[in-house]
């Protein structure tokens, strides 16, 4: 067997073993030479980011793969014990490549960004521990290993928000993540271990496989859902995010962006897998339960988003906003799935509106990213945050200012950018469930659009004003990263096809269908 | 009946934390109230372990007979972890919140803007 | 090869491929490059010429000129305050109230899936 | 944070060796028991503690460094994936406890219902590794809010 061979077979381990061995490194290298460890944490993430692309040729090509701890055999002694194990389908590889992009391009970002701030060893360290948190919640097959890294991932992206721990609004903004994901997490492991009492299994397919929807799996579901929708940031539970991600350091909100949709992909699983053979018994479809909170999300976000100064808080706000489409394309597949009178071949735009969700998860972490680091880039070379002390900036800072309108145009849907393709999906799928739909998300953009273009106006354009006369363009590693999303943007945005096809297609397959994540329960079928 | 007290705990345990969570207005009474809730549902998970006239699953000159069922203890110790990691965070934080506003009143620290 | 990038993007209903832009985008581009060339070819920088002529008045200082951003959509924000004055009450910034709502969602939700 | 009476420092040189053996016994017989190196660490750490309240922080940081504390932690993580990583190039597998029916290391296999220290494989290394790790950091938890509180003594 070659070498490559071996390295699909471990893949799975290795894609949390090797982050997070390099997060122990870490502050062992720190110690000798501050420059070789910020390249050893990005070599640590390119070959993570390696892996997983090499894991993805494997899994569309030749269906989910399952990696087991410790031993060979899922099964422990009687066949009844199932061993923790990895379960990596199509979705959860599409997960895998988006929470990658951003930390890879969040440690280039650092380079710089961070240069001038003390205990960048834990920084880093952190860093890692978040990615191998991140990576862990969508490749894991384990309902109780999930709610492990979920942890991981709330406790170091709560030491990272407050990291600025001399500013009082960071250090709030700290604890308040804090308590809302610890209680988030406390009833996940409550609806846990409400489906273990009753199934005697932690493991996803096998639970899947067992589901009955009694009373108590409907209790357990709704504990899912709302906890994993408020570390989604769904509205109205959406009030941390903006205090989070504004109050963190930009290359931080960067990653937690991939950790908001590790959450979303948390209800996506709930609901397509784990509850997916029991997807038609619900009496109101969970789709509309969906549909609506994507709809709130959209518009509390875009109206929140419209009156803020702050230039992150604006971002994140517009990140809310995003977040509702996602809820929204998928709200509207489940539609179709739960009703009975109606197969998926009768309604072909409930897929369509699944492909669009999904590829919007991608597009909004890409462009979302892209925005915040612009804001980063204008605190670093200004030290401004408020959006009315700024001004005509476009005249020193020009790298930024194109990334500024590459960012602006894709989240407000523009083409040819990446957010016009998914947002295209969207639109003409949930027009044919209700009209109503896609003329919010319509709105949305709109909104969108004039909320970035006001934010375009007051820091890039205007005057040269006296007080930015000696701010110079950031760093050079700033804008790889920024230059490394943008370019993205673009071709996501020009190829939409071929992204579409050759992975959102599979991601949206695995959804529908769970079988395949089942098959080695069940044995084939 | 007594085989529901357990239960019963649980609940109690989970609405006087979320309650002390919602309603107190001390920062460490809220964390208080998160450790609350966390009790109750590591209770909850021991309870799902438990079988009549059961021994401890300690594996050294053990005297034999029915034992506990293992697996909801490890998730519990696992969750204990954890929650000593979170109230860690929590209380540091907390006092870097009283070192930045001399208080640990929520109302007197004072919201983000909208 | 170029024929697999330039796949024409079918959305079920409708259809995108950009081709049809990147050509939208010369034509444009062609156009704005024409228009260019009507312009005035005496100008010059660096001159009085570039100076903004504010009907003879004195040009006020730099900070002054620029529209700040909370003066943008200064009238949506007038005429949307309705809303905008209930949202900011949701969003009071602290965690008792963002709890708050994780327990009602959980209430709506329980009233949907449990009971029904 | 300075000092307590010496009634204090006194009892706490009394407990402190029992809690250090009683969280070393818990660490070592992890994969016997429900303990392991989590629980064995705390127990340990808070033996520490109690020096630490006793003497103060003043006098426990001439003794040893912040510093010092995160490399043990760092070293602590470091085995515990070591021994993992070992598992595939010994075991074919991550995690593999391939020491288990080898007459090295704990590679003992448990007959019937009692086992003895002996057995275990890889886990006993992992719950050694991970019993630094925590010890470590948790010291360094409760020592650096400590260092924080004395801070704010001086400085009001």
């Amino acid at each position: 067997m070659s070498f490559l061979d071996q390295l699909i077979i471990h893949g799975p381990a290795l894609l949390i073993a090797l982050p997070l061995l390099g997060a122990f490194l870490t502050p062992l290298i720190g110690r000798v030479n501050d420059k070789l460890r910020n390249l050893f944490v990005i070599i640590i993430l390119g070959i993570t980011a390696i892996l997983i692309l090499l894991l993805a040729q494997e899994i569309f090509a030749s269906g989910p793969i399952t990696y087991v701890f410790g031993s060979t055999a899922p099964y422990v002694g009687k066949e009844t014990v199932i061993r923790i194990l990895f379960e990596i389908d199509a979705l959860s590889i599409f997960m895998a490549m988006i929470g990658i992009i951003l930390s890879f391009a969040a440690a280039i970002y650092s380079w710089a960004f961070m240069e001038k701030n003390t205990g960048l060893d834990k920084y880093y360290a952190l860093l890692l521990l978040l990615t191998v948190g991140m990576l862990g919640m969508v490749l894991t097959g384990d309902m109780f290993n999930f709610f492990v890294f979920l942890e991981i991932t709330s406790i170091s992206s709560c030491a990272l928000i407050a990291y600025y721990v001399n500013k009082a609004k960071s250090v709030e903004a700290g604890f308040k993540y804090i308590v809302v994901s610890t209680i988030g997490a406390l009833f996940v492991l409550m609806a846990i271990a409400l489906l273990y009492g009753q199934y005697d299994a932690l493991n996803i397919a096998k639970l899947a496989d067992s589901i009955t929807f009694s009373f108590v799996d409907k209790i357990a579901l709704v504990l899912l859902l709302a906890a994993l929708a408020m570390k989604g940031g769904i509205v109205p539970m959406h009030m941390w995010l903006p205090d989070a991600y504004s109050r963190a350091p930009a290359s931080v909100s960067l990653v937690l962006i991939g950790t908001t949709q590790a959450g979303l992909y948390g209800v996506f699983r709930v609901l397509f897998t784990l509850y997916g053979n029991v997807i038609e018994l619900p009496t109101i479809s969970m789709g509309w339960i969906l549909v609506i909170l994507g709809l709130l999300t959209m518009l509390v976000g875009v109206i929140m988003a419209m009156i803020q100064v702050d230039f992150k808080r604006l971002i994140a706000y517009g990140a809310v906003a995003e977040l509702g489409y996602m809820f929204l394309g998928v709200g509207t597949c489940l539609t179709v799935l739960a009703n009975p009178e109606v197969t998926l071949a009768q309604a072909p735009f409930a897929f369509e509106a699944l492909k669009g969700g999904l590829f919007h998860v991608f597009n909004d972490a890409l462009d979302v990213g892209l925005l915040f680091m612009v804001a980063g880039a204008v605190y670093y070379a200004t030290k401004q945050t408020s959006l009315n002390s700024l001004g005509g900036l476009a005249r020193n800072m020009k790298y930024t200012t194109v990334f500024f309108i590459i960012g602006l145009l894709a989240v407000s849907g523009v083409p040819p950018m990446n957010g016009f393709a998914s947002k295209l999906l969207i639109y003409e799928s949930t027009y044919q469930l209700n009209p109503i739909l896609s003329i919010v998300a319509i709105l949305a953009s709109i909104m969108l659009l004039a909320i970035f273009v006001k934010v375009f106006h007051a820091a890039f354009l205007g005057p040269a004003l006296p007080q930015f006369e000696k701010v110079k363009e950031v760093p050079k590693s700033m804008l790889i990263a920024m230059g490394i999303i943008a370019a993205f943007i673009v071709l996501f945005g020009l190829f939409p096809d071929l992204i579409v096809n050759t992975i959102v297609d599979p991601a949206a397959n695995a959804l529908i269908d769970n079988t395949g994540y089942l098959q080695w329960l069940t044995g084939g079928a | 009946m007594i085989a529901n007290i357990p239960y019963l705990a649980v609940v109690g345990l989970i609405v006087i934390g979320l309650s002390a969570v919602l309603f107190r207005k001390n920062i460490i009474k809220m964390i208080i109230g998160i450790t609350l809730i966390e009790a109750g549902v590591n209770l909850f998970l021991i309870t799902l372990g438990y079988r009549e006239g059961s021994i401890a699953p300690i594996w050294t000159s053990s005297p034999g007979g029915v034992m506990a069922y293992p697996v909801p203890q490890a998730l519990t110790l696992t969750s204990i972890v954890i929650g000593v990691a979170v109230t860690a965070l929590m209380l540091s934080l907390a006092i870097h919140i009283y070192r930045h506003h001399g208080t640990l009143d929520v109302r007197k620290i004072g919201g983000d803007d909208q | 090869m170029i024929e697999t990038f330039l796949q024409t993007f079918d959305t079920g209903n409708g259809f995108w491929n950009p081709l049809i832009w990147i050509i939208a985008f010369v034509v444009i581009f062609l156009i704005v490059v024409i228009l260019r060339g009507f312009g005035n070819k005496t100008y010059k920088k660096n001159t009085g010429q570039t100076k903004a002529f504010l009907s003879g008045n004195q040009e006020y200082e730099k900070n002054q000129m620029h529209v700040k951003a909370s003066n943008l959509y200064w009238g949506w924000i007038e005429s949307m305050k309705w809303v905008i004055d209930g949202l900011k009450k949701m969003h009071t910034g602290n965690v008792s109230d963002y709890v708050f709502w994780f327990v009602v969602v959980m209430g709506i939700l329980l009233l949907f899936v449990g009971l029904m | 944070m300075n000092g307590l009476s010496k009634i204090v420092r006194t009892i706490a040189n009394i407990t402190f060796p029992f809690v250090m053996i009683f969280g070393l016994y818990v660490i070592a017989h992890g994969h016997l028991t429900p303990g392991g190196g989590f629980q064995g660490g705390a127990v340990v750490a808070s033996g520490l503690a109690l020096i630490l309240v006793a003497y103060g922080s003043k006098w426990v940081s001439t003794k040893i460094k912040e510093h010092d504390l995160s490399l043990l932690e760092s070293l602590g993580g470091l085995g515990f994936i070591s021994v993992a990583f070992l598992g595939i190039i010994f075991g074919g597998v991550f995690f593999s406890n391939f020491l288990v029916g080898t007459d090295f290391l704990f590679g003992g296999i448990p007959i019937g219902g009692a086992a003895d220290f002996n057995s275990g494989g890889t886990l006993p290394l992992m719950n050694f590794a991970v019993g630094l790790k925590v010890i470590a950091g948790l010291f360094a938890i409760v020592f650096v809010m400590a260092l924080a509180i004395s801070k704010k003594e001086e400085s009001a």
